[in-house]
Formats: structure tokens, C-alpha cells, sequence
């Protein structure tokens, strides 16, 4: 079936069997391989992209339904000329480590920070619950969202 | 996954009718955050999905003057951000909350949940002692029917192959009604409920009026306690009061023994959980 | 995803149009105006990277950056034209002996392209200590995590149903699942004539006689469980073969010098015809320091001549890579009044599973670490690693230390509760300083164990919260 | 809390290459491979300061077996250590080359010489100086001697006693205290943990904010050993391989972190540094488990300490106290 979605502000369509998931559709034939799989039944979260406004899990939603939606992945997060505030302060932090729940909760945060540009630390804690990291203990992570929100406010320049 | 169709259907009497069509082989599709995941591990003879989630019938939160009804397709997301439901049905809320994760919850809905019909689904209890109804749509038109007698097994609801879900439906007079919602789980993240219990009732002149008692995962199907809310019917709170009754829902209960927990602590948590959730509507009764 | 027949998506679609659903397929495909993946090429780097002297600044990494903007490039991340993908079947028993694998059926499936079995491996043995472990079990299988048999096909669905068409014939032998049990003289053998297949011991001073003498002696139990490593990347490899007969392999192993050899040794081709090129890990705690698919991978490669890819599914990770080892610690201590420790006797059972991985090197540190930082004159240690027929036990951060430390920390504390002494001052007083004697005798230095126990117990406010 | 750094008695050497470009920027070549610690940025800023650069002008190659150097890889908490001692001595042979053709240029001996803020300069004589990019292109063109440099280094241990287990396993051990602050549940049995702080021991951190991290994520590995994960058999078969019934920490799940390190400095380590990866998921099981019995009075001797664990061991002791007291 021809799914037709609009990812990172651009349209794109592919021909996909109808049991794809949109995960396999972002990363097989859209090319899109920033959103990871780590464990493909809605668990760890390295999957996860926004869609029309909310984040979901990739590998639990089918490429059908998806048809027509928003979605914005990893590969969106920046522009040409600068990183996103989240990006720049998980690099600051070091919040990283191998780097492969990133893409995920990077959009996770991103989808916090877009409803609620100022949470506490629990707020957080909340919101990246299901995204599992097994580096990093989430502490740098958590510090890396707080003050990327502050960015957002314009509390802290970049 | 294996292959599969993949039909959306323009209403619920469309839906219906495929349903009635295809016969086993086809299934509904709501969030797919547990349908999903069975599909991956090959489970069952599902050749057609049905995708219900975006059905007009199906969605939207809306108060009217008989009560509240909430689509069966309205995601926990989408609770969690409704003020009808974050002023009026404070605990199926704080029920979404405890389901999954945001992702997940963004993607699961609570018909979804409720058609699933595992003992642990989170917003069972919470509607449960709202007294909450749920539409079914079949062949011959729509029927409404109290929650409790829609959940039969493990797995298992009253609902023939071919219906579907509409709505679920609470009372005006429930909305509102001092309540609490309490589960607990093996973590604080994305936990599956060991147990989960809401209560609900009313303090008028002091006395307990209209008690619901309802636990999760503690018997083939989420279940009301009774016996424990007879004994509370119309008397004085106290503390041994709370306790006797938490002992009598742990004898209402039938919990299972396995990895996640043994029988022995399943039963203290439902002597906890019941104790908790009475406890604390009584306070929110005495907040008023 | 399933080769499927053509009428039934045309349906499907017909459904879709009828329905005026939100199916896009009468709508004209749109050509991307751009390519969705930008970000900016040229950013200045954080500060502390950029000052002098290097040592001790903050410096943000590199590859943090290419983590945030998704361009990092794990093994699944990689593709290449005419790329198959491979799936292994694995064992029904946790013990038992293959009578016959047949494969045809598997084979005959349009888009399968290559099948193994371990009689098809050159050298069908690995293992960083022992090399006691197949690459595909045969003719012993002696856990279910155990692979039998691979496939490579033109999707991971068609080499996942391709497995389902394989039949194995097994001769089922009595497993074993304790290693209390396996330990008995009289227990299924897993290899060769006894389960016990390394053993340790640490003696200094005479135990027995300290421990005689002690005014207090406490002795208790504790056991630890299996941990998996959790990597949030499942381990991953991809093969290709050059007209040379040379085999580029990617692949989420952590050591791959190491790894270079035991490929070499499984396929019998010299070191110098493998490249070996180890990505960004997504994780690592010890699971991926030993080779697994590799050879398997390089073999279907070579059979199919296509480059072959395969990616551990979160299942597989748990049960057919490597997880924590599980001890038994049974602890006796001699104190004194003022809570010196005068002896420790200890004894260790580790469940290894099937096969022996890096067993040797958690026995050893088990060992050694195993009477804690602490002044002990008269140390006895006594450790036995265990086959069981269960999944295998290898590195895992720590090496069999997280393991002794809550035993010896927890029994800390029981002596300190026991003659009233505070758990920090206990420790200040039995700990390592520079130049104190290890349980093998070796004169340590840097010993920097009470400056942690003072600067954490300061922080923590412990006086405080003690009183 | 103790723990070694390197392979137990057994030879883990690790070997490098460092080369000195024009431009005074630099490559190195390690077999090792990045598994996510940040071992890359630690060896580029250990190359880095051997040769008086900054992190950012040491670009780091690893992890391709044409192209890079033996290592043993990244195991055993070795890499900060044997790899960075290996990388020392590389970078030192490719400096000899600088300090060689510098030499004459600032009439001294290439001994008096030292490279620093990307210059060679005179010890102690700042003023005295050329820039390290002017030095290579002397080196390189005029001299004709490119500065690059290979070397390996393995850890020196003593075999042990096969009797006695007597020797010397190991070159260097690093040390922590981590102390836990636990809530429990009397009535569901139910640890959590408020706070943990943590000290470690390694050397010299190279990176402090890499050594944090890492001590952060061996501790939430800690908590999960210490009350969540388990892997469950039946009959051999594991009945939770998924990460919905393997129950690891979220986010909700971990604690407030305070983490300290101790000043130490170890002679034989690359500028003092041992090694922080796997000690720091060491001691936190012990810790919580001593702050449950400080908590509720109760010892758990089997990990992990799920809920069920602490509150059945809860009940047993208010039996044993009812019964002690009726009795």
C-alpha cells in the first residue's frame, strides 16, 4: 500500500506491504536510520518519533496508519546552520554514551519541552520514562533537558 | 510480522460489517500497543486488520446532562489532557498515568485496553467503581451494558467476534465522586500492574454511602469487592472498619502465583492496596 | 517483510478507495523537494576541547554530537545492495544430542539463498579461556540458547519462516539446572567427566586457627542472580566476501584484534584475508567481548556470495549471548571485640552455564577481591565454576566483584550492627592504606580507600544522619 | 570497595601509533573500540597532552584491523590505563622526533625541551619557544624525519602461587564508598532508594565528565542488580527474555546521584589515571542492601531485593517478634 507521510517537513511516500511498521518504513524506505530498534515491541523506546504532535513508538505503529500524519524524527531536529537546544546541551553534558537511545529520547524531550517548557525534575523523570538507557544512569540526561528548557526560555543563552 | 491487510473503515457499521465478513480472520486494530506486538510474535490467524482508532464514533470526551461518555478510542495521551476528566474523574487520570509510557500511551487506547482484557488493565478499577457503562456495536445496532459484566476471562470479554467498542459511559451522579486509584507494579517506569485497586464513596452525616471497591490483577478479571464494600455501606470510618474490610476483598480475591509474584504477596498487596484506596477517598470525602 | 501475493494488496487497496479511507494511493507521488536529513556542518566544538593542557578538561566527545543528530552508524544502520539477512534457529532442548538436521525444505523457499549447520563450520569451537563453545551446536546441545542452524534469505521475514521449515531431530539427555546439583559426582556431565571446570584458591595465614580463636564469628550465606547486560544495540554483524577471498566482517564486538583471531581459527582462513572494522557500540558491559555470529555470518556470505547481515533480536540477546554469573557465597569471619577481622573463610560456587566464556577471568577476580579492602592476616578462599545447562555466563562489568562486594559489604555491616561499632568507622578501621597487603600478598599502592570512605561519608552528612 | 585494573595475571597489552601532522594537528591509531564510555575522547586527550595540543587537534582512528594497532580491547576497566600508557609511550617517541629537530633551532638539548600550549619550548622558558606545526614541517622537510611514534604497554603482574593463590594479579586497584539513603515500604516491601552518593577512586580523571558518567551508569546498573533484575528459568527455558518482564531501571526508578572523586594520583598510570568503568556498578548492591536493614531491620542475603523479597522477610520478623514476645 502507498503510505504517504510528511517527515522533517518534507512529503514522502513509499510502497510498503501493509504489515510494515512505520519504523521499518522510516528506516528501510525512507532511509531515515537515526531512529533505532532496540527491542521492537514498545519497550526501550529507541524508537520513538513524533507524530502530529505527540511521541509514539515506531515499531508499534503501522505504516498505514501513520498515512497523512506530521512526523518528525531525529534527522529533524536540527537545521542547516544550528543544533536544536537539546542537542547542543546533550553534547555539553555528555548525557551520551553509546549513543543509541539518544535519537529517542532526544525526541521524547522534545515532545516534553514542546508542552511543558519549564518541568521539574520528576517532570522529566516522567516523560523519559519509557525511554531505557542503560549508560548513563540518566542523571547527565535529565540535567541536559532541564537546562536545554532554560535555553528555550531564553533564561541561558546556548 | 507476517503478511497482512490492512482496511479503514468510514464507520462503525462498516467495521461491523467487515468484522462479520472476514470472520476470525480479521481483527481490530486501536493503538496496536498490544495487537502489534502479538502480530510480531506470530500469534493467532489474523490476516486482516481493521483500523477502528480514527473513527468519529469512536473518539471524543464529552459531558452531557445524563454523564460522561469517553470514546472507546480515545487514547490515555488524550485523558490525561482533558480538563472534563482531570476535574470530574480525577483517578481514571491518575489510572492513564500509571499505564506504559508517554509513547505508549499516546498510541494505547482505553477501549483498546478494556477489548484486551488482561486482569491487569489499569483503568479497569478506576471505572469500575464509577459504575461506568460501555456501547458495543453489532450486527443489530448498538447495546450498553454495566463494565463489570463485560469482562468474562482473561482475555476474554462479553462481546460476540464481530462487535465493537464504541464508548464507555459514567453517571453524572458518579462524576466527581471522592475517589482514589492506587497500583503498584515491580517499577516505578512502564510497570505492569502486580495489583491495582480504586475506591469510591461518598461521607454523608459522617457515614460511608455507596462504596465501590474494585481490584486488578487479582483474579481472572479485574474485580468489584462486594463483601467489603457491604461492610462499609453506612457506617463510621475507622481504622479497624478499613482493615476488616481489606481482609474480606483479600478473600474476594483469586490471584494467580507466578515469576512476577507469589499468591502470599499478591494478597498482602491487595490488604495494602484496598487499605490505601479507601483510606485516601476518605480523605478526599473529608476535603470537600 | 512476507513476498505476498500481489491480488490481495490490490484488494486491500480496492477496500481502501472504497472506503475513502486516508489512503493516498489515487493521490500523485510527490517528488522530496530536499532531503529531509540537515544539520549544520561546521559548529564549533565545546570550549574545554579546544584548551590546553588536554588532561582533566571536560571535553565533549565527537561522537556525542553525531549520537544527538542521529548520524551515528551502528551495524543495523548499514546496508548494502543485494544485502540478505540471517536468522538462527535455536535449540528446543537444554540438553541433548542433534540426531539429524535437514535443511531442504528451507532451502527450496524462493529467496533463500543460504542455510548452516555447525558440521558446516571449519572449526566449530571458540572461547576466550576454553574453547568449548560451537559456533552452531552440533552434535550437543547443551542450552537453548544454543543455534543449531542459519539462514540467509532476502528479508529477515522470509529467513524467520524459512527456520520454521528446518527439522531437527534430537536425542534428549538429562539436563542439569543447579549447580549445587551439577557439583554431586553423580550429575549429568555437560563436558567431559566432571562440571566443575576451574577452580580457585586463596590462602594466606592459618583460617582455621584464627577462626578458632576469634572472640565473634559470623557466617552467612548470599547468592546472587543472572543479570543480563542489557545493550540497548542487540549485537550485530554484517559479512562481505572480495574476489581475493578476503571477508570484510562489521561487527558491535568491543575487542576486535582478539576477535580477528578466533574468526580466523573458525573459518580457517589466515588473519591477514579478514578486515575486521568494529563500529560505534551501542552498549557493550562485557557481552560483546567475545565473538558470536561472525563466523556464521561470514560462512552464509560465502555460501550465497551476497553480502549477509544479522542482528540479534532482544529475545536472542538474553538467551543466546552471554549473561552475569550467579554465586553462591558462603562467608565465615573472625572478629575481634574492637571489630578487627582476624580471619575470613570464604567459598564460592559460580553457575557458569554451558559453556565457559570468560569465566576464568571472573573466578580469578571473584577470588582475589573476595575478602574486600580490608587487613585480613589469615584469608582462606575456595571457588568452583559450575556447567549447568543454562545460558552461559561471561564478562559482565565487574567480573564476579558486584557479586563478593555485597557479600562482603553486607557482612560488614552485620559485624558492626552485631558489636555496635558505626558501619563507617568499622571500615576505617579494617580498611586498605598505601603499602597494606592484598589477600594475595601483593603490597598495594595509590590505595585511596578511606579517602573515599571520608569524602562520601562527609557528603552523604553521615554523622548527621547517624545520630 | 576495591577493584583491579586489567586482565588478571595474563598479558593485556595494547599497542598504538601517533603521528604528528604539519599543521601541529595529530592522529591516533587504537585497536580498541568505542562501546560508548568515551574511551576515544579520554585516549585523543591523553595523545593530546603528551604532545602539548588540545583535544580537539588529535583526531582518533579505531577499531578497523587493517588500518589500527593490537589491543586487547575494551574489558576489564583497561583502557584509560593500558591503552593510554601505550598511547603515553607513542606519543613520547613521536615528540622525541619534535624535541630532536627543535633542538638546534633553540641551541639546547632536545632533553631540556618540553611540549606545551602547541609549542616546543625550553623548560621552563616559555619565551623560548617554536609552534609544534612549524617543528613538524622542520622535522618533516628539512630533517626528514616525520614525527610519529609506535609503542605498546602490558600491565606488569607476577604469576599466582597455584597452592596459595599468593602473587601479584594485577599493576593497580582503584577504590569507592557509595552510600545509599532507602525509603521502605513496611506495608508492600516496596525500596526506594533517595539518594546515593558515590566516591571513586581512579587516579587522575582524564575526563571528569566522562568518569561522572560513567560512575552514574554503573550505579543505576547497581540498583538494578540490587532490587529488579533477574533472569527466571523454567525447566532451562528463560521465562522473561523481554524488557517488560526483565525489569531494569527507568528514569522514575533512579535516584538523586552526588558523585565525588578522590584526589590520587597513580604513578604508573598514563599522568596518573587508572581506570573508572566497571567498579563504579560495584558496591551500590551492598549499599542498599545495608541501608534496608538500617531502614526496616531486615537483611537480605538473595539478590535481588524485589519488593516481594524485603516485605516477605518483613512479616517474618514481626512473626518472630510476636512469637518471642508471646513466648
Amino acid at each position: 500500500m502507498l503510505v504517504k507521510i510528511k517527515v522533517n517537513g518534507e512529503l514522502r511516500s513509499a510502497d510498503v506491504p501493509p504489515e510494515t511498521t512505520l519504523l521499518k518504513m522510516l528506516r528501510e524506505s525512507l532511509d531515515l536510520t537515526g531512529t533505532k530498534l532496540g527491542c521492537d515491541v514498545g519497550d526501550c523506546g529507541t524508537c520513538t518519533v513524533i507524530v502530529d504532535g505527540v511521541s509514539v513508538n515506531s515499531c508499534l505503529m503501522l505504516a498505514g496508519r501513520a498515512n497523512g500524519s506530521e512526523i518528525t524524527t531525529i534527522e529533524g531536529l536540527a537545521d542547516s546552520n544550528t543544533l536544536h537546544p537539546l542537542q547542543e546541551k546533550f553534547e555539553e553534558h555528555g548525557a551520551l554514551q553509546c549513543g543509541f537511545c539518544g535519537p529517542g529520547m532526544l525526541m521524547s524531550a522534545k515532545d516534553l519541552l514542546d508542552k511543558n517548557p519549564d518541568p521539574s525534575i520528576h517532570e522529566v523523570r516522567d516523560a523519559l520514562s519509557g525511554n531505557l538507557c542503560r549508560c548513563t544512569g540518566y542523571t547527565k540526561i535529565i540535567e541536559a533537558v532541564i537546562d536545554a528548557g532554560r535555553v528555550m526560555r531564553k533564561e541561558i543563552s546556548a | 510480522m507476517k503478511a497482512l491487510d490492512y482496511i479503514v473503515p468510514k464507520s462503525a457499521a462498516a467495521a461491523v460489517e467487515l468484522l462479520s465478513d472476514y470472520g476470525e480472520t480479521a481483527c481490530l486494530l486501536a493503538g496496536g500497543t498490544d495487537l502489534v506486538v502479538d502480530l510480531k510474535h506470530g500469534a493467532g490467524r489474523v490476516e486482516t486488520l481493521v483500523d477502528v482508532s480514527q473513527l468519529q464514533e469512536c473518539r471524543g470526551i464529552e459531558e452531557t446532562d445524563e454523564g460522561l461518555r469517553i470514546g472507546s478510542m480515545v487514547t490515555y495521551g488524550e485523558i490525561m489532557e482533558n480538563s472534563i476528566c482531570l476535574t470530574k474523574t480525577p483517578e481514571i487520570v491518575a489510572a492513564s498515568h500509571t499505564v506504559g509510557a508517554v509513547q505508549t500511551r499516546n498510541l494505547g487506547t482505553i477501549g483498546g485496553n478494556l477489548v484486551t482484557c488482561v486482569p491487569s488493565a489499569d483503568s479497569a478499577p478506576a471505572l469500575m467503581v464509577l459504575d461506568a457503562e460501555v456501547t458495543i456495536a453489532g450486527t443489530e445496532g448498538n447495546r450498553r451494558i454495566p463494565i463489570e459484566d463485560f469482562f468474562v476471562g482473561p482475555r476474554k470479554t462479553s462481546m460476540q467476534p464481530h462487535e465493537l467498542l464504541i464508548d464507555i459511559f459514567i453517571p453524572k451522579k458518579n462524576l466527581g465522586k471522592p475517589s482514589s486509584f492506587y497500583k503498584f507494579g515491580l517499577r516505578k517506569g512502564q510497570a505492569l500492574a502486580l495489583v491495582n485497586a480504586a475506591a469510591a464513596l461518598e461521607l454523608i452525616n459522617g457515614e460511608i454511602t455507596s462504596p465501590r471497591i474494585a481490584l486488578g490483577a487479582v483474579a481472572p478479571t479485574p474485580l468489584r469487592a462486594i463483601k467489603a464494600e457491604e461492610l462499609l455501606e453506612g457506617q463510621k470510618p475507622n481504622k479497624e472498619l478499613i482493615t476488616k474490610a481489606a481482609e474480606i476483598a483479600v478473600a474476594e480475591c483469586k490471584p494467580i502465583d507466578d515469576f512476577r509474584a507469589s499468591l502470599k504477596y499478591r494478597q498482602q498487596l491487595i490488604r495494602t492496596l484496598t487499605q490505601r484506596v479507601i483510606t485516601r477517598s476518605l480523605e478526599v470525602a473529608n476535603e470537600r | 517483510m512476507a513476498t505476498r501475493n500481489k491480488d490481495i494488496q490490490t484488494d486491500t487497496d480496492q477496500v481502501i478507495k472504497t472506503e475513502k479511507a486516508k489512503s493516498p494511493s489515487s493521490q500523485p507521488l510527490s517528488v522530496p523537494t530536499d532531503n529531509p536529513v540537515v544539520y549544520p556542518l561546521d559548529l564549533p566544538q565545546g570550549e574545554a576541547r579546544l584548551r590546553t593542557p588536554a588532561v582533566g578538561q571536560r571535553a565533549s566527545r565527537p561522537d556525542g554530537r553525531l549520537h544527538g543528530l542521529g548520524q551515528t552508524q551502528y551495524i543495523d544502520d548499514i546496508t548494502f545492495p543485494h544485502m540478505l539477512h540471517a536468522k538462527i534457529l535455536h535449540s528446543d532442548h537444554a540438553h541433548a544430542r542433534i540426531v539429524s538436521i535437514d535443511t531442504s525444505e528451507a532451502e527450496k523457499m524462493p529467496g533463500v539463498l543460504a542455510t548452516l549447520t555447525g558440521a558446516e563450520v571449519p572449526e566449530n569451537s571458540f572461547g576466550p579461556t576454553f574453547q568449548d563453545q560451537p559456533i552452531l551446536a552440533y552434535p550437543i546441545v547443551r542450552h537453548r540458547g544454543d543455534g543449531v542452524a542459519a539462514v540467509a534469505a532476502v528479508t529477515e521475514q522470509l529467513a524467520m519462516e524459512a527456520l520454521e521449515k528446518i527439522k531437527v531431530e534430537y536425542e534428549p539427555l538429562t539436563p542439569v539446572f543447579d549447580p549445587l546439583e551439577a557439583i554431586e559426582d553423580d550429575s549429568p556431565k555437560i563436558h567431559g567427566e566432571s562440571n566443575i571446570y576451574t577452580s580457585k584458591i586463596i590462602k594466606k595465614g592459618d583460617v582455621e586457627k584464627a577462626l578458632k580463636d576469634s572472640p565473634h564469628v559470623f557466617h552467612r550465606q548470599y547468592t546472587t542472580q543472572m543479570v543480563e547486560h542489557v545493550p540497548l544495540e542487540p549485537q550485530a554483524t554484517i559479512a562481505s566476501w572480495d574476489g581475493n577471498g578476503r571477508v570484510t566482517i562489521w561487527s558491535s564486538l568491543g575487542r576486535i584484534t582478539l576477535g580477528r583471531e578466533d574468526i580466523s581459527r573458525t573459518l580457517a582462513i589466515p588473519q591477514s584475508r579478514i578486515r575486521l572494522i568494529g563500529t560505534i557500540v551501542g552498549g557493550n558491559f562485557g557481552g560483546k567481548n567475545e565473538i558470536r555470529n561472525e563466523p556464521i555470518v561470514a560462512l552464509l556470505s560465502k555460501k550465497s556470495r551476497r553480502p549477509v547481515k544479522c542482528v540479534f533480536t532482544r529475545d536472542e540477546e538474553f538467551t543466546s549471548s552471554t549473561i552475569r554469573h550467579p554465586f553462591i557465597m558462603d562467608y565465615t569471619t573472625g572478629v575481634n571485640d574492637e571489630g578487627l577481622i582476624l580471619a575470613r573463610k570464604i567459598r564460592l560456587v559460580l553457575d557458569g552455564g554451558a559453556y565457559c566464556s570468560w569465566t576464568g577471568t571472573t573466578i580469578g577476580k571473584g577470588s582475589i577481591l573476595a575478602p574486600g579492602p580490608y587487613n585480613i592476616e589469615n584469608v582462606f578462599v575456595e571457588a568452583y565454576a559450575v556447567y549447568t545447562n543454562k545460558t552461559t555466563t561471561g564478562a559482565m562489568r565487574g567480573f564476579g566483584a558486584p557479586q563478593v562486594c555485597f557479600a562482603y559489604e553486607s557482612q560488614m555491616d552485620e559485624i558492626a550492627n552485631k558489636l555496635g561499632i558505626d558501619p563507617l568507622e568499622i571500615r576505617l578501621k579494617n580498611g586498605f592504606s598505601e603499602n597494606s597487603l592484598s589477600p594475595t600478598s601483593q603490597t598495594l599502592q595509590s590505595v585511596a580507600l578511606k579517602e573515599s570512605l571520608n569524602q562520601a561519608s562527609d557528603r552523604f552528612g553521615w554523622k548527621e544522619w547517624k545520630a | 570497595m576495591w577493584y583491579p585494573i586489567g586482565f588478571t595475571v595474563l598479558a593485556n597489552p595494547s599497542a598504538a601509533t601517533v603521528k604528528v601532522n604539519t599543521d601541529g594537528t595529530a592522529t591516533l591509531l587504537t585497536g580498541t573500540v568505542e562501546t560508548g564510555q568515551g574511551a576515544l575522547t579520554v585516549l585523543g586527550q591523553i595523545a593530546a597532552e603528551t604532545l602539548g595540543l588540545s583535544t580537539d587537534d588529535v583526531h582518533v582512528v579505531s577499531g578497523d584491523t587493517d588500518v589500527t594497532p593490537m589491543d586487547t580491547g575494551a574489558i576489564a576497566s583497561r583502557t584509560t590505563y593500558v591503552t593510554g600508557n601505550a598511547i603515553v609511550k607513542a606519543a613520547e617517541k613521536a615528540r622525541e622526533i619534535l624535541f630532536e629537530a627543535a633542538a638546534p633551532l633553540l641551541n639546547v638539548k632536545p632533553n631540556q625541551l618540553e611540549a606545551r600550549d602547541k609549542r616546543i619550548q625550553v623548560l621552563g622558558f616559555p619565551s623560548s619557544s617554536i609552534p609544534i606545526s612549524d617543528v613538524v614541517q622542520h622535522s618533516e622537510s628539512v630533517v626528514g624525519n616525520p614525527a610519529i611514534g609506535s609503542a605498546s604497554y602490558n600491565p606488569p603482574t607476577l604469576a599466582m602461587d597455584p597452592e596459595t593463590g599468593q602473587g601479584k594479579p594485577f599493576n593497580t586497584y582503584v577504590y569507592a564508598t557509595q552510600i545509599a539513603d532507602v525509603e521502605v515500604d513496611d506495608e508492600t516491601g516496596e525500596v526506594e532508594i533517595l539518594k546515593i552518593v558515590a566516591v571513586h577512586d581512579c587516579g587522575t580523571p582524564i575526563n571528569p565528565m566522562l568518569v561522572e558518567g560513567q560512575i552514574q551508569g554503573g550505579i543505576s546498573m547497581g540498583v538494578g542488580f540490587a532490587l529488579q533484575e533477574e533472569i527466571l528459568f523454567e525447566e532451562g527455558r528463560q521465562i522473561n527474555p523481554n524488557l517488560t518482564n526483565y525489569i531494569m531501571p527507568t528514569s522514575l526508578d533512579m535516584p538523586e546521584l552526588e558523585v565525588g572523586l578522590v584526589d590520587n594520583y597513580d604513578p604508573t598510570g598514563p599522568f596518573g589515571a587508572k581506570g573508572a568503568g566497571e567498579p563504579t556498578a560495584v558496591p551500590t548492591a551492598a549499599a542498599i542492601m545495608n541501608a534496608i536493614y538500617d531502614a526496616v531491620g531486615v537483611r537480605i542475603t538473595s539478590l535481588p531485593a524485589t519488593a516481594e523479597r524485603v516485605m516477605m522477610a518483613i512479616l517474618e520478623k514481626q512473626d518472630s517478634e510476636k512469637t518471642a514476645a508471646t513466648g
